[in-house]
């Protein structure tokens, strides 16, 4: 069999099989074959996802090994980053349930985790200040919901301001809900477009073949 | 033994007009006529942004923030994103405006490498192209702090934020506008939306960042299949107007949808 | 000293090297998204090594042959790592993708897109109806992008474009309190009573060391901006 | 540089510095203002009650370390309300993290239990721990749990937990109740499971993604929502077990009222420059 059939038309083929065979099992009555087969392939899509999570931790522990072996800059930072991987993924695996893994998991990665992502709230804030402007009509309108909304969430608001209550909770159920509601609409229109390319075989950046020519040219 | 689950057959008809539609464009488009989409005023934009660029002799950044290429629901952002890149680069290539595109991801770098290549090929500015200072791979992480400072240092005249944007959309767009840059923003992660149009002097919501990815490239693949997802978007609205002056008229057609 | 308190008090350290990023880059902070970033990435690999071993390869060994195709699949994304054996990675993500489509499409068609339709036909005997039917009819048609801006769409694209601008003012709104409660979370474990003595003396060396490194040029003071 | 230009240049470390004494002053001396019940959060609390005694119900634990101080203490108090009604619960989590905190929610919400109050694990409740795979997983749990899932979070085989003898799909249970914290995962209970089994479904989500989700809450798709912190805050009140969240929901007061100001603030100054500039 030729290499481009191989390499590139099976995986393109396949693709559209197992959507095809996804969408038919929803709308039609199957055969109990057709079924389990269905139940396979999605208990194989589990463990795949988590192959591919562990796939990009060796990754990202390559980089930093190579960084640490060119010394290029700040390269003793990535020896931390490799030990603490080495030390967390060596007792995970002995035993998922270690005690000291659990504990390092529990006590050093989390309040990381939680203060990191909950940096945004200064940069939101200064934002808020130097650069959030009610230019336009456009940004007028976002700036008035936004602390509208606001002052009705914190519970001070509804008591300086009364009717932040009633406005904020009208705004956020009907005009916003109808925009989302629009939006909802076309992202389920999107995710049939990206189903339809990708079945065609006309979209292949998932597959790491980037577009080729146009046939067109 | 019915021939449809029950209760499906009106999804199924839904799903097989709207599937239909898109590869009708789609068959269309390949043999020749590409569905003319819209004129985005986002495509005046760029030229505006790096137009103010040459003048002022300072760089443009174009940032994608996420941008893999294994996960579907990134797919969409991403590919725009480079779409809108190669023509971003073709655009500055030949008006002369200095560039800068900041990659956190490995595989995608490759790519915009390839992308940023070609496109100063397309113009024959080869020569003014040093690629390695073009484009440039930052790891996750150590990006942010690298970009600040050197937005600050290039004083850059012109920013654009398009793709999958995350939590880093604030910091970059606050530095940018305090910069004094004119920005281009456009993501299709509903949380991050908000900060774009409000802080980026142009803005594009959700879609529109594909639209405009297919606009520039001329792409037959996502142009007809916006034409195609335009048939959904007309159908819904037929429905819910023609379905609400009935109902208020007494008569439901709100069973239908569970047949 | 037990292992709960020392864990929030460990805990609290490690957020203040967090928080120190605020005033700029600087090598505590550096230490410590490398070493969230080491941790993180050891957690991830041991519990999904953990799922593979009880989903996969357990059952291959309980005589049940057809995982050995999953094990294999698994093997064959590894492939990423070598440019020449790319395609070789193309059949497991083939796998992923297709099922992940099919089964979004496949109910989204019903839940996302008929189901807010049908939502949204209503009686038009009251404002709020009348404006949920407009706003949503606008804001969807906002989104095409076949119809040219010069005739009436122009109107429908702007009314629709107001109904975003609410939806995303809204959500602003929002996150702005989400992002605040995040702070409030990390703040309650580090300002607890028995902990907050050992926060304070954290805050104060490290205001110390960083001042000391900013004085003396060791670490890059980045300007106000 | 005009006064207008120097407020206007304030070093960010500075709103920094008044954005953590503003968090932090409330949680050191909290005071505690009445605060009404939003409507999204009764639907949700009138619907957990009106689960019928010895029902099954699944619950998606999606908290993390970041969202456990906001969603943690309303899942808390619904584990107690729902054992204290003889509902029995099985826990999953599509996330490694996330399952981990579903633990710690879990033994929380056992120590709160009364005592007498039946809470044995694999009678009363199970946790059946990770399912990676996204809306992937939620769709193979949904369709044939014992497909993904061969043991419990804690090792123990899935055929030696009594609770899960008679159980294999959504549709076995009464209801859905979906903690997604910050997942942005709730669109996948609704697809995956609501639509296709047709079981009832609410939840939490933290207060960013509140308003993506009125459609679903409009459409009848979904049984109102906790919102955040505020949400937990008023589970735990219509409970009368008031607790950690209320204090927290008290402490956005001066963080939001600051934040306000200085949006008032700079478009002030803003339009104030623009003005003078006009003029010249």
């Amino acid at each position: 069999m030729s290499e481009r059939l191989i390499k590139m038309q099976i995986p393109v083929i396949l693709t559209a099989i197992i959507g095809l065979l996804m969408i038919i099992e929803f709308f039609f009555p199957m055969p109990a074959p057709v079924t389990s087969l269905n139940v396979t392939l999605r208990s194989f899509v589990t463990i795949i996802s988590a192959a591919a999570l562990i796939l990009g931790t060796i990754v990202l522990t390559i980089y930093h090994s190579k960084k640490i072996g060119t010394r290029k800059s700040e390269w003793y930072y990535s020896i931390v980053y490799v030990l603490a991987f080495v030390v967390t993924a060596g007792l995970g695996v002995l035993d998922v349930r270690n005690t000291t893994f659990l504990w390092i998991y529990n006590n050093m990665t989390s309040p990381i985790g939680a203060a990191l992502y909950s940096l945004t709230a200064f940069y939101i804030t200064s934002a808020a200040y130097r650069v959030l402007r009610a230019r336009n009509w456009n940004s007028a309108v976002l700036l008035v919901c936004a602390l509208i909304v606001l002052l009705m969430l914190i519970p001070i608001g509804a008591i300086l301001f009364p009717p932040v209550l009633p406005i904020g909770t009208w705004i956020r159920n009907i005009p916003s809900g109808a925009g989302f509601r629009g939006m909802i609409i076309g992202t389920s229109l999107g995710i049939m477009g990206l189903g339809v390319r990708v079945f065609m075989g006309r979209q292949k950046e998932h597959l790491g073949i980037r577009e080729e020519r146009r046939e067109l040219e | 033994m019915t021939l449809i689950v029950e209760g499906r057959l009106v999804g199924l008809l839904t799903l097989v007009v709207i599937a239909g539609s898109i590869i009708y464009y789609m068959q269309r488009a390949y043999s020749g006529k590409i569905p003319k989409l819209r004129r985005l005023q986002a495509v005046d934009v760029i030229d505006e942004i790096l137009g103010r660029c040459v003048e002022m002799g300072r760089p443009a950044y174009y940032l994608m923030d996420t941008v893999t290429m294994d996960n579907p629901s990134v797919l969409a952002p991403t590919v725009a994103a480079f779409q809108i890149l190669a023509h971003t680069a073709r655009r500055a290539a030949h008006l002369g405006s200095r560039f800068f595109v900041p990659v956190t991801q490995g595989l995608a770098y490759t790519i915009a490498s390839e992308v940023v290549d070609e496109a100063y090929k397309a113009e024959n500015k080869q020569d003014e192209l040093k690629l390695d200072e073009t484009v440039m791979y930052l790891p996750d992480g150590a990006d942010r702090m690298y970009i600040i400072n050197h937005m600050w240092s290039d004083e850059m005249a012109g920013a654009f934020f398009l793709g999958s944007w995350y939590h880093k959309a604030v910091i970059f767009t606050e530095n940018a506008a305090r910069v004094g840059a004119m920005m281009l923003g456009g993501t299709d992660t509903t949380h991050n939306i908000p900060f774009l149009v409000a802080i980026c002097d142009y803005s594009l919501i959700g879609e529109e960042l594909y639209a405009l990815g297919a606009y520039v490239s001329e792409d037959p693949t996502v142009s007809s299949s916006l034409a195609g997802q335009d048939i959904g978007k007309f159908i819904a609205a037929i429905l819910i107007v023609l379905g609400s002056i009935l109902i208020t008229l007494g008569m439901s057609i709100k069973g239908l949808f569970s047949m | 000293m037990d292992s709960f308190l020392l864990g929030l008090i460990a805990g609290s350290f490690v957020s203040i090297g967090a928080y120190s990023v605020l005033i700029g880059d600087n090598p505590l902070s550096k230490f410590t998204e490398n070493l969230y970033m080491g941790i993180l990435g050891g957690f991830i690999f041991a519990t999904n090594w953990n799922y593979v071993r009880t989903s996969a390869i357990n059952p291959v060994l309980q005589g049940n042959y057809v995982f050995i195709v999953a094990i294999l699949l698994c093997v064959m994304l590894f492939s990423r790592l070598k440019a020449e054996w790319l395609w070789l990675s193309r059949y497991p993500v083939a796998v992923t993708v297709g099922a992940g489509l099919g089964l979004a499409i496949r109910t989204s068609v019903m839940a996302d897109f008929l189901g807010q339709i049908n939502a949204t036909i209503l009686p038009l005997t009251s404002i709020d109806n009348l404006v949920m039917i407009i706003g949503t009819v606008t804001a969807a048609a906002y989104f095409i992008f076949t119809a040219q801006t010069e005739g009436p769409y122009k109107y429908v694209n702007q009314t629709g474009r107001i109904f975003l601008l609410a939806a995303f003012g809204v959500t602003y709104g929002q996150t702005v309190s989400f992002r605040f409660e995040l702070v409030i979370g990390r703040l309650v474990d580090m300002l607890r009573p028995e902990v907050a003595i050992y926060t304070y003396v954290m805050l104060l060396l490290v205001a110390l060391g960083l001042g000391y490194g900013y004085y003396t040029k060791k670490i890059k003071w980045y300007s106000g901006r | 540089m005009s006064l207008m230009d120097k407020m206007l240049a304030l070093d960010q470390r500075i709103i920094f510095a008044l954005m953590f004494i503003a968090l932090a002053f409330p949680i050191l001396n909290p005071i505690i203002l009445p605060m009404d019940i939003q409507q999204y959060s009764r639907d949700s609390f009138e619907f957990a009650d009106s689960i019928p005694a010895g029902s099954v119900v699944l619950i998606e634990g999606g908290l993390t370390a970041a969202t456990y101080p906001q969603g943690g203490p309303g899942l808390e108090v619904q584990i107690v309300h729902m054992l204290r009604k003889d509902v029995k619960l099985v826990f999953f989590s599509i996330g490694t993290e996330t399952a981990a905190w579903t633990v710690t929610a879990i033994n929380n919400a056992l120590e709160k239990l009364p005592s007498g109050v039946a809470a044995e694990n694999g009678v009363n409740w199970v946790h059946m721990g990770y399912v990676p795979g996204g809306e992937s997983g939620v769709a193979a749990f949904a369709n044939d749990i014992r497909s993904v899932k061969t043991e419990d979070h804690f090792g123990t085989p899935i055929d030696q937990i009594p609770l899960m003898s008679e159980i294999n799909k959504a549709s076995d249970f009464v209801a859905v109740f979906w903690w997604g914290g910050s997942e942005g995962s709730i669109p996948f209970g609704i697809r995956q499971i609501v639509t296709p089994f047709g079981v009832p479904m609410t939840g939490m989500c933290t207060t960013n993604e509140v308003p993506n989700y009125t459609p679903y809450i409009n459409s009848g798709q979904m049984i109102g929502i906790i919102g955040g912190v505020r949400g937990s805050a008023e589970y735990e009140y219509l409970m009368g077990m008031p607790g950690l969240a209320l204090g927290q929901a008290m402490a956005t007061n001066f963080g939001g009222l600051l934040w306000a100001f200085l949006v008032v603030l700079g478009n002030v100054l803003y339009f104030i420059a623009r003005r003078e500039e006009a003029a010249k």
